[in-house]
């Protein structure tokens, strides 16, 4: 019907200029969009803020890139594959990037705000704690906050007039320009349906100014609508879609494939210093595209990933290739 | 129910996870998060608290996962689950007041029961940065009681945190950061706090209204004065129970046959 | 396995104490809770606190039975079938009653509060509108603002500290003591699935301190955990749960029948007088229980409202008695 | 185009429902109440506007209901739509600022374009109480236009409403009650205001720096004076582009054969 809103994962990346605002889908090692990632290192990309509900391997690809000059989060690891970021723990080490720490529901609550179109959410979460030390603004501290896209203030502390319920913080809404999201189906129109666990993907979607979708599978528009229940993200919300199979990998998609835990093993293990990532990044990602990408992967590798249908994951007992 | 085993029989990590099953009551909502908590509250399903809800902070309500799940966003949180949805279900269920448990973990611990989970060293020059704060600090906000299981070292016991990750018995109030009560800070969300600290020494309980820390039991073969060796602050040994209950063989065979045959999180014990 | 929730629609009502504060699922005339309202009239409830996102038939024949003394939300009526709520507009003609006027996203910012713990929530709608008007505190100026129940204020005014978006308007959280859900399908632990729109029926039953389901069928909980992403409300936020087939009737329910709108011209053509609604209620309340509810309106008439399961309502045209 | 109905073919909600459809450009994202607007938007998206995006206010999101829904909350209103969800979704759509247009109804209009859809006489000791805001004000405060449609009577239109529920282009600050212009207010969320009133007699618009409103068409067999005479504020008419654009004979086929057969909302016009 409109235009078309099909891109390709260059195009993708080209949306995302040097120093724009930058937020995922997924949860820690699911659902990351890692084909953009990839291609944004491919193409070189500078000064990325990351405003991230949590951080994951897609942090640590981009910060170990050089891609990242500000992180605002609250995690970053590999959960079992690797217990920390030592990419951006090196970085921040050096003093290379800004990193600003909220709690995870803070981040959670500050894109909900940016989500429902509020300039700020109130809550009672992490009182007391190191995250709220005013000497920790590290923003306020590189006269980073204009106002504009970075709050006036990283907290404001209050009470509550209504009820009596004693101390809140304020936290300000997430105000991000693109949000990359990494899903099961996209229609043609945008309509995206996630299936299982859809983390904070739809107050990301909302909160950005721009959302591309890249989807396990383009399907048909009518498809999806004909159980609009079962949808996760409106159609006008989503600017483009691309179509791009095992884009997840290394981390694990809900009903298509499971995290590549050797794979993020791999990397924890080799990326600890910079000529380490920057050896990783030359056998994964440079002179690469994403079928080249498949390809060194291997058919025997993915098909170890690949879901069971009826459990929606890849079961450890029972592959034939154990 | 008397069916203990003998210590040759099982390792740390068992004992652990047995401990940490049994700070479980039936019935109740409970939070957890990635590793051997996932171990000890299944333990704890299959045996003395078969209508506890899970919760996993990704968004999995009420789920009752078959094998064990790698991370709290896995696919296998959702096996079973009353319902499928978000982070911003599970903070709200936990600011509103419904999560009667969290296990969390931590790099440090002090005596008020303030954990670090953030950084080694300090702040702004950080020795080793670590990996955030994750919910650790939004579970013990909410929760009415929380449980740390920590690897036990005297670096990692000690009187003040470098960094408060996670809100203890006294807690900084800002703009000062002076120690105050979190009962004072918390108002209507104030529902509690850290229960117990399960080290790999010992269980660990506090004084509510000190706010510090003291030894409850010791795991079998450690002596109170040794375990208080390997804290930096001053413990109070002076109520010390006796020691940790060991694993019964029946949740040995469960952990290591049903739970985690594969060893992800709990190690089997070498036998001969 | 836990002990069992299920109740009687006559339990029901008796958790429902005079003077308890209430809100229902649903939607102006949309999944409403009817056989639990009409079990209210029959038990002669008094002073109810209604706080709803928005009224309806419910409201209006709560309001006609005098069951209620206080009303919070935004609007009241039939939709189509009549154009304003005659009981509650001659109650509060004859100040029998308090309304509380807040606008309908308010009101729905109230019950996300709540839900999320929160004591207020923070918006921009409304402002200049004599919604804002301090002189129309009535829960106030009846000096029932206690801070507890009811908020100590009914708003409060602000500025945004982070953006320097303008004025804002802090809301209270809606607190409830119970909520009654009228849904397709509960599980036998309580986990809700609805289809279509949910309405807010999520906020409502996480807002109030007890929640009470009522389904048009019970289904296996295990059925329902098959697939957890189309699940509405958790088991455990779920206190009593009970089956009521065409239980919102004369209301709708997306995929299982219309709205009746003859029914409710009918009850709007009639109940303008106290006398009228006094008539109405002898012939279609009191002395009846569900079963007898449903005989009397008959096999013609509710067959004419049944959904076509394709298309989820029941069409215009093509029902065979038409 | 200009196959212009003749005014024996036509009645006056085809009217009214012809210039609310020409109110919307395609590609939009327009908020629809229940009734005549519902008619309106889905006729401008069989013509010109194949494109537009609608959204109710009980949650469905981009819907293409093939019959024309009872209410807003009507199961019709999925039929086809991008997605099925709550008020919290379409609220928060409004006010991130999503919504180009929306259609709203109104008891009383003054002449800044505040509506009353909540009270006839004094708050305090009403007359007649209304329905109440529902979602009036809410899209009125963060739809980039909106646009009224209302019944023509001199007791509509008047200088002040006797309760502001929706906000028009001047409006009171309190506590004080003062008029100021709306952009003062609404900060971030200013985005615009009242575009159109469309009432059984013209077209009026706002003059968007004094806030007042004028007289844009006439609809046929109007003169400007007698509508003048139907408001009690000043009406100015000295902006008047002629009469209203009738029906074609395309739409009102598309009325009364597609979108409104069975006379839900527009009657159709007895023949002979």
């Amino acid at each position: 019907m409109a235009t078309s809103k099909r891109i390709t994962l260059q195009q993708a990346a080209e949306i995302i200029k040097d120093g724009s605002s930058l937020t995922f889908s997924g949860f820690t090692i699911w659902r990351r969009p890692f084909a953009v990632v990839y291609e944004l290192i491919r193409q070189r990309r500078k000064g990325l803020h990351l405003i991230e509900v949590n951080g994951g391997p897609q942090t640590e690809f981009l910060v170990g890139a050089g891609c990242v000059d500000i992180w605002e989060s609250c995690w970053v690891g590999h959960e079992l594959y690797g217990k920390y970021g030592a990419n951006l723990s090196r970085k921040v080490g050096n003093k290379e990037m800004i990193v600003e720490d909220y709690s995870h529901a803070e981040m959670m609550f500050r894109f909900a705000a940016g989500a429902a179109g509020a300039p700020y959410a109130v809550t009672q979460t992490s009182l007391g704690t190191d995250i709220h030390n005013p000497d920790y603004d590290m923003l306020g501290k590189a006269g980073k906050r204009d106002g504009n896209r970075i709050p006036q203030h990283k907290y404001v502390f209050t009470e509550d007039p209504f009820y009596g319920a004693g101390s809140q913080v304020l936290v300000p809404a997430a105000k991000v320009d693109i949000a990359v999201m990494c899903v099961q189906q996209v229609g043609e129109e945008g309509t995206v349906r996630v299936n299982g666990q859809y983390y904070s993907d739809p107050e990301a979607a909302r909160a950005a100014d721009i959302t591309i979708v890249m989807a396990e599978e383009i399907v048909p528009e009518e498809y999806l609508r004909r159980n609009a229940d079962q949808n996760t993200i409106p159609s006008f919300e989503v600017d483009y879609i691309l179509e791009c199979p095992f884009g997840a990998h290394p981390t694990g998609m809900f009903g298509r494939h499971d995290v590549d835990g050797a794979f993020l093993k791999d990397f924890y293990g080799r990326t600890r210093t910079q000529d380490g990532f920057d050896d990783f990044a030359r056998e994964w990602i440079h002179g690469h595209d994403h079928m080249s990408y498949l390809e060194k992967l291997g058919w025997s590798r993915m098909l170890g990933l690949k879901a069971n249908t009826a459990l929606n994951y890849s079961p450890r007992t029972g592959k034939g290739g154990k | 129910m008397n069916d203990y085993a003998l210590p040759e029989e099982y390792g740390l990590a068992d004992l652990l996870c047995c401990a940490a099953a049994r700070e479980v009551q039936d019935n109740e909502v409970v939070f957890a998060g990635t590793g051997l908590p996932m171990v000890a509250i299944m333990l704890a399903q299959e045996t003395h608290a078969p209508n506890l809800k899970l919760i996993f902070e990704a968004g999995t309500l009420d789920g009752r996962p078959p094998e064990i799940p790698t991370s709290v966003g896995d696919a296998r949180c959702e096996m079973g689950a009353s319902r499928a949805s978000g982070l911003y279900d599970a903070f709200s269920i936990a600011q509103r007041g419904c999560v009667d448990l969290g296990f969390l973990g931590g790099a440090e611990v002090d005596v008020y029961g303030n954990v670090n989970t953030t950084v080694i060293g300090d702040y702004l020059n950080p020795e080793l940065r670590l990996t955030g704060s994750g919910g650790n600090p939004d579970i013990n906000s909410f929760a009415r009681r929380t449980v740390f299981i920590m690897v036990h070292e005297k670096r990692r016991f000690v009187e003040n945190v470098s960094y408060i990750t996670s809100p203890g018995w006294l807690v900084k109030q800002w703009p000062g950061g002076d120690f105050v009560h979190r009962r004072e800070l918390y108002g209507s969300a104030y529902r509690g706090g850290p229960s117990a600290v399960i080290s790999t020494a010992g269980v660990f309980r506090f004084d509510e209204a000190s706010g510090r820390m003291y030894l409850d039991t010791c795991h079998p073969g450690k002596t109170p004065t040794e375990i208080k060796e390997m804290c930096q602050f001053d413990l109070d040994i002076s109520r010390v129970q006796g020691d940790t209950a060991p694993p019964t063989r029946a949740e040995l065979r469960l952990i290591h046959e049903v739970l985690d045959p594969d060893e992800i999180f709990i190690p089997k014990v070498k036998k001969g």
